[in-house]
Order: C-alpha cells, then structure tokens, then sequence
C-alpha cells in the first residue's frame, strides 16, 4: 500500500488543540541537572503547538550525544539514531514524505565532528529540514573532550596540554555550504530562541539554528561572556533585517567598514549611523561578513543571519516526480518489462 | 542476399565467438547486436562482456581491450563458454589478450591494417604473429578490415576518423555471414535508432554491415559456413536483459506488487552504477533516486525511506558494504524493511574493480558489531536477478528486516535471453502499516516475529525508536541484562524463522551419490554445465545452488549428508565452504578461485570428476 | 587505634564487597581505596567497578546507581565474585539494583537517611524494605550514615551539600573496620592528594573516615569483625591497574622497544576513550594523539603514520571498527603495520554502550570486501592488556601487517592488581627501515613474506602504493588474473605463518579428559574459576584461553581432540565456537550470555559438570 | 629505530639538481586522450623541481577518481588510497613527518562528495598540506554522474531529468573552513596554474587549489565560457593582492559594491577606479565575497582568494611534544609503571 492511498484513509489529528504538554513524553530525563538542554527542550514545546502542525506529523531525527537524546522527551515520531547521520535519515524521511515536518537534533561533535559532511550536504541541496545544532563546545556524553567548536588551547582529557585544533565557526560553515536560513540563539534566552526556533520552523528549506548550550559538567560557563547580565548588552549583536547593526546598553556601538573592508566597533555618536552597516538577510556575504565578528573583539551576533526561499530539494523532486507522471504513458513496470528488443519463442 | 552464397555449411551444437579490440572499437556493441540476431534465430545463449578498467585506455594498448563473448547452441547453454570457437582481433593488443583462450584449431579473424609496428609494439609484440608463425594452432584469417571498410563506404562522405570507426560492423557482417545469420535485426536497428541520432553514420555502417557480409560470401579465403540449429527453449516472448537491469526492473515489479513507493539512496560505484541509472529514468513510475554524498549518506536516506513507509533500497558493491555496515546494523536495530544490494566486485580494498568475485559473503553475514542477523540472498543468473530483487523486498516487508541481495560483477554486466515475466501472474507483497493507537506496542511481533510498521504520519502512533538496546514488546530504551540476552536472540530467531517459509533444497542431478555441487550466486552456470559433463561421464553428481544464505535452507544438512563428498565451488577462497562447515560440520571440499573471473566448465567438471574417483 | 577493638574477629578466606550508591556518591572512589588498602594489606584481588550509562542520571534513580564491587582472597582470585558477601547500599535505588545479587545471609549496610519516601518511590518502592520484612534472608544494618557524618565533620564548617557528600568516607571507614584494614593508606591519600586540591574538604572526608571506623568500633549493632589473611601472591613491586592503562601502557612500551615514534589517531567512544586520554598525557614521550574528526579519519591518519614510519595505533570501539573497516582493508593491501585496538561493548548497533561483550569478533576476522586477512589477538585480563599491546605491535612490525587487537568494556575499565614490569627484561622489536634502492622491490618478500618498509624520505626508494591489486613483488597496479588469484593466496599465507611463530597452546588443568574449556579475552578468571571448581568437584577438566584468534595457534586441532567435549564459553552467540567448528569441524558446545556483563564462576562450573556428566 | 635517528643517519639527494623528467614515471597514463589532468601533471611537474626540495621528500597522497590516479605518473612517494580519505592519510604523514612535503590530489567528487568532511577539518586544523581539487564537475571514472559541483538542472546518466541538486562553491566552503591559502587556477592556463601552484608550494598551511579541469569526455566544455579565447578577457578576473579588481580587454570594466553591500560589475572610467573594490588576501570575508562572483553574471575570479599566515597543526604539534620533552623528568616508559600507587610483595 503506498503510503498516499494509506494517507488518504486516515485523518489527522487536530493541531489547534495542542498544548506545550502534549509533546511532552513520560521517559525520565536524562541530561545531568543544570543542563542547558533543558531550556532548548522548553522553547521547542512551547514553539510546536503554535505551528499548526498534527502532532503526528513531527519526526524528530537524531545523532549520537547527550544533545540527541533530545527525541525521547518529545512526543512525536522520533529516531534516535547513529553518531552524525541524523540529516541523512532526516532527508530519506522528507524526500519520501513531504508532508511531515522534519527535524534533526544534534550536538557540535555529532554536526561537526563525524556529521560534517552531511551537515554541509544537507544545506547544499535545501532540503526542508530544521536543523538544531546545541552547541556546548564540549562533547558530553563521551564525557569531556574537545570538540570541533572548542576554543583553542582548551584544556580536556585528550588535550591535557591544549587543544592545538582551530574551531570551526559554524555560521559561517553553514553559509559557505548555501543553507537558505542560518540563525543562532541561546540557551537561556529563552524570548529569542523561541523567536530563532519559529521562524525556523517556519522557513521553506534548511535552516539551520545554532543554540549556545551550557554544558555545566564539562564546559560550564563557556557562554557566560554572553550570557551573563552585567555583560550582555556589550556582548550581544541582535540581528535584525533592515536594520543597522547596533548594541550596548543603548545601542551607543555600532559595527561598521574599515577602510580594508574589515568590521570595526564604532560610537554611533561620533561615527554617524548612517555609516553603519546595515542588516540584510538576504545578502551570503553579509552574512558570512556577520558571522566573522567573534567575542571578545566583537559583539557576538545573535538571531537571524540569512533567511532567503529557494525551490526545496524535496520539493524540485515532487515536481519532477510530477511532471514524469504527467508525460508518461502508463503502463507500469509490464510496459518496462515489455520494452526494447524482443522475441518470441514459439 | 543472405541465401545469395553457395559455399557448404557445416552444422554445430554450439559455438563460441569472442569480438576483441580497442575500447573505442565498439565491440560491446558488436557483441550486443550479434547477441540480439542469435537470439531471434532461435538459439539459447550466454554472453560475458569483459571492458578495459580504465575510461578510455591508450589507443592499441593492452589495458584498452573490450572483449565480448557469446556462446550459442541448439541445446541449454549455461556459461559463455570456457574457449572460443571463434576470435575476432581488431588489433594486436586484442590478439595478445586473448589468444590464449582460443581452442586449438579456432578461427582466428584480425585485421591485418593494424598490424603495424607501432600497434604490434604497444601490445608488447617484438614481430607480427600473423606472420611469424607463432599462430600455427588456429585458423586465421587476416583482413583488412579498415580499408575494405573505408572504400566500401567511401560514397558516404564521412570523415576519417568517424570512417574508421565503421569498421566493427563490417565485422559483425563477415561473422553474420560466416554463421548464416541474417541481417535483419541489425539492418533495422541501424535504421530506426541509429539514423535518429546520425543518419550519416547509419547510412555508412549499414555499408560496412554488409560489406562484411558479402566479403564472405564472395573472398576465396572463406570457404565455408557454419549454422546452429534452434534450441528448445521454453516458448514465451523472451529479450536480453543484464543483470543490472533485471535488478532495477525486479525492484519496480516489488514496488508495483506490494504498492509501496520505491526509494533508492545509492552511491556511484562499479558496478552496481547502473542500477541507479536505470532508476534514475523511472521517476514516472513514482520511483524517487537520490544520489547522496557517500555509501553513508545514501543508506541513512534509505532508512529515513523505510522509517517514513517506503520500499527501501540500497545499491553498491564491497568497499560500500563496508562503510554502510555501521547504518545496516542501526536498520537491523530498527527492524525496519531495506534491501542492501551488493554487486560484488574483485576485492580487497580497491582491488579489481571491474572484475567479478564473490567475497563478500562474510562480510554482509558478519561484519558488523555486535550479534547483528541480517538476511542475505544472492541471484545465480542475471535474469535471476529480477526474481531475487522481488524476494528480497518480500523478506524486508514481511519480516520487518533489512535483507542483503548480492549479486556480482559478472551477473550484473553479463546479458542472457529472459523470458518476459507477466506482472499480472505474479503473487502480491501484502504490506500493512500499523494504525490502531490502542493496540500499538513498538516492539510487539507477530507469527514471524516480525513488529508493526507505524509510520509517521499515522495519529496516535508517535514513539521513539532508535540504536540503544530496547525494551522487549514496548521498544522503550533498556539496560536491563536480561532483556539485553533475550532481544538478542530474539533478533536472531526472527531471521531463523524465515527459513520455515522457504521451499526445500532443489538438487539438480542425482538425489544422492558420490558428489554433491554447492554453489551460490552467479556460478550456476559454470557449475551446472561441469555437473552435466561429470554426469555424463558417468558420475552421481548432484548440484544444490544456495539463493537463501541467511538462513540456509532447513533441510540442507540432510541433503549435503547424502552424498560422499561435498564440493563448494566459489570465486573467493571459500567462504560459503566456511559457512558449512561451522553450520553442519561437514568435511566440504573448497573448489576456489580468486581470478575475477568466472569459473570454467572444464574447470568444475574436472574438480568433480577428481573427487568423485577418489573413494576418501 | 586500628587495634583498639575488644570485638571478636572471625577468619575467612575470601569475601567480596559491593559497594552501591548514586553517582554522585563517590562509590568508584570509595571502591578504589578499598582496593588498594587490601592490596597493600597482601589479599590477592579482582575488582569490577559498573558505572550507569549516563553522565549525571536523576539522583537517586535507577538509572543513576553506581557499583563498585571488591574481591579480595588468601588465595588465588580469578573474578570479582558472584555473589557480594557485603553490600554497602547508600540509598534505596542502589539497594533495590544490587540486592538480588547478594548472597543469602549476606551482611547488607543501607544508609537509612536515604530511605525517604521520596527516595524509596524514586527506586520504585511501595514500601520501605528495611522495614517490611522483605530482607529477612539477609543480615541488614541499618546506620544513619548521612547524619552521623554530618554530626560528625559539623566543625569543619563544611556547606551543607558538601559535607554531605563526605558520607561515603564514613562508609568507608565502617567497612574497614569491619574487615580489619588498616586506615593509613587512605588517610594518607586525604592529607595528600586530596588536601592539595581542597584542604577543607580533606579534614572533613578525614574524619567522616576515621568517624565510620569509630562507629564500627563503638557501635552495639556490630558483635564482630572479619579478616581475611595474606595471599601467596609472586613477590614484586605492585599496582592496581585497568586495561585501558595497561593498554596505554603497553603501546608506550613497544614504541620503546622498538624506537618507533608512537602515532595514536582516535576519536573518543566509550568504553575506548581512557586510552587516547592517558596517551594525550605523554606527549613528553615523544608520543602523537590525535583527535580525529571520525573514525575514519583516526584510521586514516594512521595508516599516514605508518607510511611515514611511526609505530601507529588506532583505538575505538564496534561501531567504529563498522566504520574503519574500508581503511582497514587498505592498510591491508598496502602492507603496512598498524594496530586497530577495539575495546569492545554491548553491540548491535548502539546496543548497550556502557557494557562488556565479546561479539566483534566475526566483524574484526570477516567484516571488509574481498579476501582479507588481518591478525587478531586478545587480552584476557586488565594487566594482560600491556603484554597483548605489546605483541600486537610485534606482529604488526615483524610481519609488515595492521593487527587487530580486541579487550572488552570489562577489561578497560576493570582493575586488578599487577606486577610491574621491568623494561630492561623485556625483549626489544626490532625494526629495519629498508634504504638500499639497488636491492628495493615494494612487494619483495622476507621468510615471514612481509614485505620492505620503506618511508618517505628514503632516497631512491621512490615508489607508488594503493588499494588496487597489485603485481608480486613489483607492487605496480596489476589486473592480470593469475596474480590477483596469487596475491589472494600469499597475504592469506603470510597471516597464516605467524602461527610459526607461535608457542604451542598452554592448557591450565588436565591435559586430556572429560572436558576442554575454550575461551578468549576477558573471560579468563571466570572460565579459570569455573574449571578450579569442576576439578575440585572431580572431574578431568582443561582450561584453554586464547589469546590469538587470527591466526589460531597450529596445534589447537590437536588439542581439542584429546578431550570428550569441548565447551566455548563467550559473552556473545556463539563467535569463536562457530569458528572452531568450521576450522575443526568439532561438535564444540557454546556456553553463551550476551548480558553486558561478565561470566559468573558457578554458571561455568556448572556447564562443564553438566557436560563432564553427559557421557554423549 | 626512530625516524628521526634513522634519518640521521641517510643523507638526501641534491634538489638543485632535478628537473621536470625526474618526476615522470615509466608507468602508462591512463587518462583519455584529451583529458585537463595531463596539463595539470605536466604543471606540477615543471613547478616540483623548482622547490628546491629532494625528491624524496615529496609525498602525493590521492583518494580514488580519474585525477587520483596522479601519483602513478609522478616520480615521489605516493599513495593512491580511498575514496575521499586522502587528507587523513595526509594528515598523518604530515603530522608524523614535518619534513616532508605533503601534498593532496583530488577531485570534485573524492574531495567534496564522500570526501567532504576530511576536507573541511584539514583546512580547519590548518595542516601543512597542498590540495589539489581538480574540478571537472562530473565523476569521471565512475562513467559520468553528476558531482557535488554540477550546475543544477544537469543531465547525466544518474540524472536523466536534470539534477534537483545544488552545486557547492569550493572556494567559499574553503574559506568558511578557515583554509589559510585558497586559490584558483585552471588546466589550460599553463601560467596562471604555475604561479598559483608554486605559491600553495610555499604557502605554510594548508593551501588548496581548485584548478578546473576538462573531462573531454563526460562533461566537454564544462569551462569553455572561461578558457574560450574570445571570451576570456570579459569572463576571468585576475585577483591581485592590492590591486582594484579588474577585467575585460583593457581592464576597463571593475567590481564594485552597490549600496545593499552586493557586488555590482562597473564601467571603471565612469565609476572611478578608486570605489573599486580592492583585493587584499589577508581579508576572509573579502574573499568569501569573491567567491561568491559567478558566471554568467560576473566574471570568474582567478588566482589567489587568500592567504594569511598562522600557525600550522604539525607545527604546533611538534612545539607541544618539544615543550613537553623539555619539562619531562626523563626516565622514559619504567618511570611510568613505577608511577602512582604501588606495594610490595616480597
Ligand atoms: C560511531 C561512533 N563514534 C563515536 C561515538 C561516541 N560518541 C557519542 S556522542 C559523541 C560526541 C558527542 O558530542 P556532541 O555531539 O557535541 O554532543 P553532546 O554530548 O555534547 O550534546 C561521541 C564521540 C559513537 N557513539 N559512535
Ligand atoms: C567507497 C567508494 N565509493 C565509491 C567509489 C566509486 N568512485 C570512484 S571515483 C568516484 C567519483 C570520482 O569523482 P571525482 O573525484 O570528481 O574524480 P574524477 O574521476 O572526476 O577525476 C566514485 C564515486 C569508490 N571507489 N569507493
Ligand atoms: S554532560 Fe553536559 S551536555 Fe551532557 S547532559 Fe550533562 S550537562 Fe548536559
Ligand atoms: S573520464 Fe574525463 S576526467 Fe577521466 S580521464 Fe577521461 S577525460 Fe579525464
Ligand atoms: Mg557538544
Ligand atoms: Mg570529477
């Protein structure tokens, strides 16, 4: 039975009755107490009742890591999967079915680290997947080393004299390999994750959403430069479209050009705000401009980097699935089996 | 004009003629075209294409050779024939490539125009063998086939270069002649297909065609023809088709029988590419090909397919099994229904990519941490390959499984006459998703052990399922010990179980006696046609080929214990032997070869004839 | 005042402590001082310590319990013990996990501060099992540990959640007391160790120590006291070591002995991770660890490592070996020495990740494409680990091959007692770079048939590898058939040698009779003590444990056959037993759990005594 | 014995002596007749001897692919491994062996499909590698299926409807992965491919080349809009440290930005050649901009993106051990097995 005959003779769930409990599972948690996971996993149930979406057409994939046990405490369908493969099964999923709402939960190491490449293909081919990537600097579950976003010089267990590795800046990862929709929010904050999270949800393609997460075993503190009350509105860029980049206390910084095309803080005051750089989602090298400015030069940018639409992987499929039927003479697999030279033996 | 001659004509049973030249010569197409008209006069058939590994070797080198061999007969063929009966040598490299597989006193036909010293010097000769007598074993006929080619074409007006390459027709027509083949088939072929795409160049090889032809029939050199009577062949409409092809074709048939929605995730490799080409061009029927990043990657697709309620299919060949192992061990987890087809190909590591072998055996039965049962079944005959791909998909949905399909190399390029199956004839795949939320347990199994497919989508079903150990019957994530032991062995007796709905082993031969020939995968022909000879010198032989190699057949034990000796006959160096032995601790002797190459029937028959004289 | 007590003492000979509590308990630590208290008071001793699967689970749940178990003799001890004589339970969800596993009239000690309702719900208590009776076939002692402790460090001025965290010591100290120990090693490892980091916290843990000794000492509810004399154990200087140290340890070592730079590419996965993070501390060593971004990657950068000419190592665990094994395969056809070390865990898939299993031993012998073999061989205790290294890294350089390695999650984190070596007896690996360009073939073999190891940086030696099938001796890409099919042949004949070089089977127990005991790894104590039993029980029982697996040793055929039945005991399906049939076609029985964890002593004894009985 | 001892004791072979013949091999090159790769080995043959490195001190490490056949036809150590792996391997000889000079051969597919993430993390560590990606938008060897580099909408044997794909664009995936050196030369342009090659030679770090090369024969043409005589002068924009980016037959045509920070191509007369945009290698997000000028709209830019100077993986590597040694209390591995807790039995 194909699964739209099957589709056709069941009728969905209401979505408008649904309540952040609803997504709620009864397996115990199991991320250590303090875990920022915690917080993502709130701002997600409270974002997906308000999308408008039958529960059951939810599935959240995962990879390997503390990050990904994410599905377990979601009810919905959910696969917890293998260490980085997650936008692989995430993209079977959706190419197949193009009437779920897919989503892959991963951690730094599992996106980064053994999932790299099928993070980057994922974003390349814009197949409609959100994307969250919690982002601990760390990995968890293995228990504390370095992980592809770790600092240099981070000390762990396998980097007992200092890591040596550079990290990689996931932004601008993320743009370099075309995803349409890149943003970044943070774990405790939970207004603008929640924003990040729905606009996310909402996008037609890849978005891909980096969540700064503590990790209070093995890395805490790690984002307290930012998150921090005292710190944050010198640390903080909020993105918005359209808008000139400014941050401070009362928005007295700005971030413009120096003469070499490299970003330089200035006081608005004096510098003129309009020779600040202005915000434009739809501008990649901006974007990738953005995701340069890295603490403690610079303020770190938070909400939305790029958000443009583009035909969605999935989508260009269907049609073209499509556009073959319509052209086609039908027959099924005898008229194949028929086809091209025969013979008959009598 | 094809009656036109009145030279004498010798009849044969069966004949062997392999077409060789540079890989720019055409050969496989040669091959192909003399394949289709053989099978229209009524004869059965085998073929085995050989190509160079490279794209496009040096021209006149010995790495550049295509070789196509067809062996036709007026009774069952089951190889393409252990020697030619005839060569056909373009160039040097052809003749020194494969002379030595020529029977003594063969016919040998070269052409003479490139006999030249630079060619003969890049095939590594130091004089022209036609000429220096080294060739005394075989008939050879030397001609010059370019330029009788080129003048015969001359009016056309084509240029040189695209002149030159007429050649191969020419060719095909001398050995049409030289076989009482008629034209036909290929006339009509150069005239619709071929005159779509170049009217000029249709118009010059239909010259050459028949140049060729007539070459024979009117040149003293050839003095008389031969001729194959039809064979008995089962009546039905029949086409050739490869492997590859009957694999692509048997998936689509599993789809339309079961009304699943076929996925593919695949990952480009020699040579199980061309099945994803051949899907690629079925997306009327529904079909969605994803070509991924790597073998990884296009499993991970295939299990997001078969998690989402589609006909999961997997295609690659050995170095990809290696890198899926890690994702089919997460499927088997899942027990969700993928098919893995493995088109073997020459091994270890990179190996000899374009050769055939059959050593991944193993490796799909074992290589994968943790006790780890999967299904494996493997097709004995490119046709076959459209039946296995059907069981397979069978298996999957039906047991909940991930299933191995191996073929091979040789299977998969190799071509034989098929007999058109009827859809309509063949039995449906009965498939259920699950959708009752009151019964709906995630691990809970029917008669065969097998659990619910709930697919997302369906209200009331959402669960979490994933690679952790899981709790008997409700799925749920569990350490507990005990569980952990019996899920394993639950896991394994599922894929035990499926040996109860297999039909018992079919020995062709004796029911009992001296020898019994096991073999599995694309050797039945080779160990079918050594078993007849062994046979018919007097021996009680017997041959069991093995589709079901997880789980073997129920009743193989009884049936290996009838006979005084086992021989396993396998391109690997014994790997199902290994198999059986463990299983029923039987003394099985391992006939082996690592050539990437098939067997020869002389080969089988001689090893069968040696063991069924020696009374151990 | 460790000899200030008026309490009677009785003498045993064996005892075993499980000491069980929330991870946040400090049970590991608790355990380890324990241990090296007894060592140091002369017991021989095996140690398991069970940690939950995740980080930091729930306090005071299931999930979140962690054992520390303690086997401590006057004689020789194989296992951490069946059954615990003493439990420590410091809460309920640690006593409802280990309570099943105490022996009858077993001494159990809970600390009833934890026994809230609360707590009791959070283990899945209905009622308080101190109280309702359901203990009666035990020896229960119900101490307030929490707030004795407190009571007793209130002057430290300790917060709260700290000083509460100081009650294991007191634990500790009641246990000691109980058997006799002394407190000085573990005072001294306060006022050092732990006094550097935090001297507060030490005075406090000081006395919660001494406080629980006290309480043993004073207390009514204790009549008396326990001892367990001195072992005969080979005189020596000793430490407690896990096979993830002695692993580390022993690849140092061969670097050493070899004057190889030590190469490690890895990327962390339980239970292997400890190995690349105690590596990552000797930098100084002149060692290389590499984090990689992936398995494959870490294999990768090995197989650099050892064209380069290091001593290279990668370690991992099954899933990972799924994924290296393409690379595997490579290094392989490329001749080059490398180790694979996999640290193995509850399989299939991500299966049961924090637990112990043997069944990657099909995958390591079978899981690549193609004919390829790769030696394996296994430790069979934690200090057992450094010698096993130590030889893979001899074959791997002697015979010019990647060699797997296998322990288990058992192994690498159990500990057990060891004599340290002496560097300067152990024999050197010696190791010749190949310089000479007159006399240099790449694929020329020496009498192990391993071929020239010639690094970059050789002038002259200039030369081309790869993993497509290579000509004998020249090592040049080669397609032709017969060299393939002999290239097949001669790596499966090198690996086969290295059985040459191995010492004939060393069988513990009778040398003929009723029943062989087979096994491999970290079984070794269970199986050696389930064999000690059945002898003591009469019957004529040999115990062979095997440390080399690929190529198994020459007379191992014969061994077998001297005996009525052979039982292969494994933590898996049945993987070494299926290998033995098929190599020896005996009618070997498997005793087989797949459990995650570790052989019981009387599950053994009673397989062999049912099967020495069983006259077949 | 060690390396370092055993290469204590050979001495190395005069470099200033070798010339291009010294690094062809007696082996046939498979590659069609026609193919880009035989331009691009006979570049690096010309550009090796020039180096002033002994011969064999070269390592050529490839994966598997048509352009991965190149280390058969060059006469230094070589390894002709797996598919996409080639920077492992290389990374471990690197990393073992900072003596060497280590160089990667690649192509669209190897480096970018299954060789995704190996790439990436090289050039994230910044290890002493020169790759070199020969792009020819197709898999060659395997008969002709679209790459990760395709244009969308081709048609290939595994896309007989147009690939739904989108294609990556390397040089930003490898400046989003923090490569220290990013160029791009072409098979045809002897010169321009010379200069580029001998740059990534020198460059400390990892250098990687995008050379475009033609597959005569599954992708003809593929660059023909760029290496066409009539067409060049308007469709390559040479990149100059420095200099204002300009192109066309007199250099009269010039990038520039338009207000919404997008590049526009301008009229330099009319413009003015001082608002041009001026190329400067040291700036990531200039050269990410760059790679973002695509044909047909813009003129292909040429050369070096960029090229700064950091700290080497193998480099630091090396400095920690030395670091470490020079600290160590000596007593080598019995030091350790006396280490931590011990007692004796007598
Ligand atoms: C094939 C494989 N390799 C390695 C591992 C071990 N492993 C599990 S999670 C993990 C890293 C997790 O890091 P991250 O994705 O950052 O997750 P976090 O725990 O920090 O949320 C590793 C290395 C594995 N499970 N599978
Ligand atoms: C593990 C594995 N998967 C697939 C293949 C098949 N394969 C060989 S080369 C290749 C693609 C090569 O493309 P590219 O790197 O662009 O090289 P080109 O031939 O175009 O130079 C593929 C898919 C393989 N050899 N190994
Ligand atoms: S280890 Fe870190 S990331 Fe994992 S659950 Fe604990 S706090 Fe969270
Ligand atoms: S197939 Fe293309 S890339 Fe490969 S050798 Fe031929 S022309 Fe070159
Ligand atoms: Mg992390
Ligand atoms: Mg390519």
């Amino acid at each position: 039975m194909s699964v739209q005959a099957f589709l056709s003779e069941i009728s969905h769930t209401d979505p408008t009755a649904l309540g952040r409990k609803d997504f709620q599972t009864d397996q115990e948690i199991r991320w250590c107490p303090g875990c920022g996971d915690y917080a993502i996993l709130a701002q997600v149930h409270k974002t997906l009742p308000e999308l408008g979406i039958p529960r059951e057409n939810f599935v959240f994939v995962s990879g390997i890591g503390c990050s990904s046990r994410f599905p377990y405490y979601t009810n919905t369908f959910g696969m917890h999967s293998i260490h980085g493969r997650a936008p692989t099964i995430a993209t079977g999923v959706k190419v197949l079915r193009p009437d779920l709402s897919v989503w892959v939960v991963t951690g730094d190491g599992d996106a980064l680290s053994i999932g790299g490449n099928h993070f980057i293909h994922a974003m390349r081919r814009n197949v409609d997947l959100k994307i969250l990537m919690f982002n601990n600097r760390i990995y968890g579950l293995t228990k504390g080393q370095y992980s592809p976003t770790s600092e240099q010089g981070k000390k762990t267990k396998s980097s007992p004299l200092g890591s040596v590795d550079y990290p990689f800046n996931p932004i601008s990862l993320a743009l370099s390999a075309e995803a349409t929709f890149v943003a970044r929010g943070i774990d405790v904050d939970a207004k603008g994750l929640g924003a990040v999270l729905e606009r996310a949800a909402k996008h037609k393609g890849t978005a891909f959403v980096e969540i700064y997460q503590n990790c209070n075993i093995f890395n805490d503190g790690a984002f307290d430069y930012l998150t921090d009350r005292k710190l944050k509105a010198e640390a903080e860029l909020r993105l918005e479209h359209g808008k000139p980049l400014r941050f401070g206390l009362n928005g007295e910084k700005g971030i413009a050009l120096d003469a070499q095309m490299n970003p330089m803080v200035v006081d608005v005051a004096a510098h003129g705000e309009d020779k600040l750089l202005v915000h434009n989602e739809e501008n990649a090298a901006l974007g990738f401009f953005l995701s340069r400015l890295v603490a403690p030069e610079f303020p770190t940018p938070v909400g939305v980097f790029r958000s443009v639409t583009k035909p969605t992987f999935d989508g260009m499929m269907e049609a073209q699935l499509e556009q073959a039927r319509s052209k086609s003479k039908g027959g099924g697999v005898q008229r194949l089996l028929d086809a091209g030279e025969t013979w008959t033996v009598e | 004009m094809e009656n036109s001659t009145a030279k004498s004509t010798t009849t044969f049973e069966s004949v062997a003629i392999r077409f060789a030249g540079d890989s720019g010569d055409g050969m496989q197409l040669t091959g192909t075209q003399f394949t289709e008209t053989t099978a229209l006069a009524g004869n059965d058939l085998a073929t085995f294409p050989d190509y160079p590994a490279e794209i496009r070797a040096p021209a006149g080198s010995l790495a550049g050779v295509s070789g196509f061999q067809i062996h036709f007969s007026s009774r069952e063929v089951h190889t393409p024939g252990d020697e030619p009966d005839v060569l056909v040598a373009m160039n040097p490299a052809a003749l020194r490539a494969n002379i030595a597989d020529l029977r003594h006193g063969g016919i040998l036909i070269a052409n003479t125009e490139q006999f030249g010293v630079k060619n003969l010097e890049r095939a590594g000769y130091t004089s022209n063998p036609l000429e220096d007598g080294s060739l005394s074993n075989y008939r050879v006929f030397p001609v010059d086939i370019t330029n009788i080619t080129l003048r015969a074409i001359a009016d056309v007006g084509l240029n040189q270069r695209a002149a030159v390459r007429t050649k191969n027709f020419f060719a095909l027509g001398l050995v049409y002649w030289l076989f009482s083949r008629e034209l036909t088939h290929t006339e009509q072929w150069i005239q619709g297909s071929m005159a779509a795409k170049d009217p000029l160049a249709a118009e010059a090889n239909l010259k050459a065609l028949r140049a060729g032809w007539n070459f024979g029939d009117t040149t003293e050199m050839f003095a008389q023809r031969y001729e194959v009577p039809k064979a008995r062949i089962t009546p039905g409409r029949y086409k050739n088709i490869t492997g590859n092809e009957a694999t692509a074709l048997g998936f689509l048939a599993a789809a339309e029988l079961s009304g699943l929605d076929l996925f593919l995730g695949s990952y480009p490799i020699t040579p199980a590419s061309d099945i994803l080409h051949s899907l690629s061009k079925q997306k009327h029927l529904g079909v969605r090909t994803f070509q991924a990043e790597d073998e990884i990657a296009a499993i991970g697709a295939t299990i997001g397919a078969a998690y989402a309620g589609g006909l999961a299919l997997t295609t690659t060949s050995g170095p990809g099994i290696a890198l899926k192992s890690e994702a089919m061990n997460l499927v088997m987890m899942l027990e969700l229904p993928l098919v893995i087809c493995d088109v073997q190909r020459g091994g270890p590591s990179t190996g000899l990519p374009t050769k055939t072998e059959q050593s991944d055996l193993l490796q799909v039965l074992f290589g994968r941490n943790g006790e780890s049962p999967i299904p494996v079944i493997a097709a004995s005959s490119p046709g076959d390959c459209f039946y296995t791909a059907i069981e397979a998909a069978r298996i999957a949905v039906t047991h909940m499984t991930p299933v191995v399909m191996l073929t091979d190399g040789y299977l998969a390029n190799g071509a034989e006459p098929w007999k058109i199956p009827n859809m309509a004839e063949m039995p449906r795949i009965p498939v259920k998703f699950h959708t009752d939320p009151a019964t709906f347990k995630a691990y809970a199994r029917d008669e065969f052990l097998a659990r619910p497919w709930a697919i997302p989508g369906t209200p009331g079903l959402e669960h979490r399922v994933g690679g952790l150990e899981k709790a008997n019957i409700t799925g749920n994530v569990s350490y507990d010990p005990n569980n952990h032991d019996a899920m394993c062995r639950l896991r394994a007796e599922k894929v035990a179980r499926i040996a109860r709905t297999l039909p018992p082993c079919e020995v062709y031969g004796d029911a009992e006696g001296d020898v019994l020939v096991v073999g599995w995968g694309g050797t039945l022909g080779a160990l079918r046609a050594g078993t007849e000879r062994a046979r018919e010198a007097g021996h009680r032989v017997g041959h069991l080929h093995l589709r079901h190699l997880n789980p073997l057949p129920d009743d193989l034990g009884d049936v290996l214990r009838r006979y005084r000796k086992v021989l396993v006959c396998e391109l690997n160096l014994g790997q199902l032997w290994f198999l059986l032995r463990a299983r029923y601790l039987v003394d099985a002797v391992s006939i082996n070869k690592v050539q990437g190459k098939p067997f020869k029937e002389a080969e089988i028959a001689r090893a069968i004839i040696e063991h069924a004289g020696s009374k151990a």
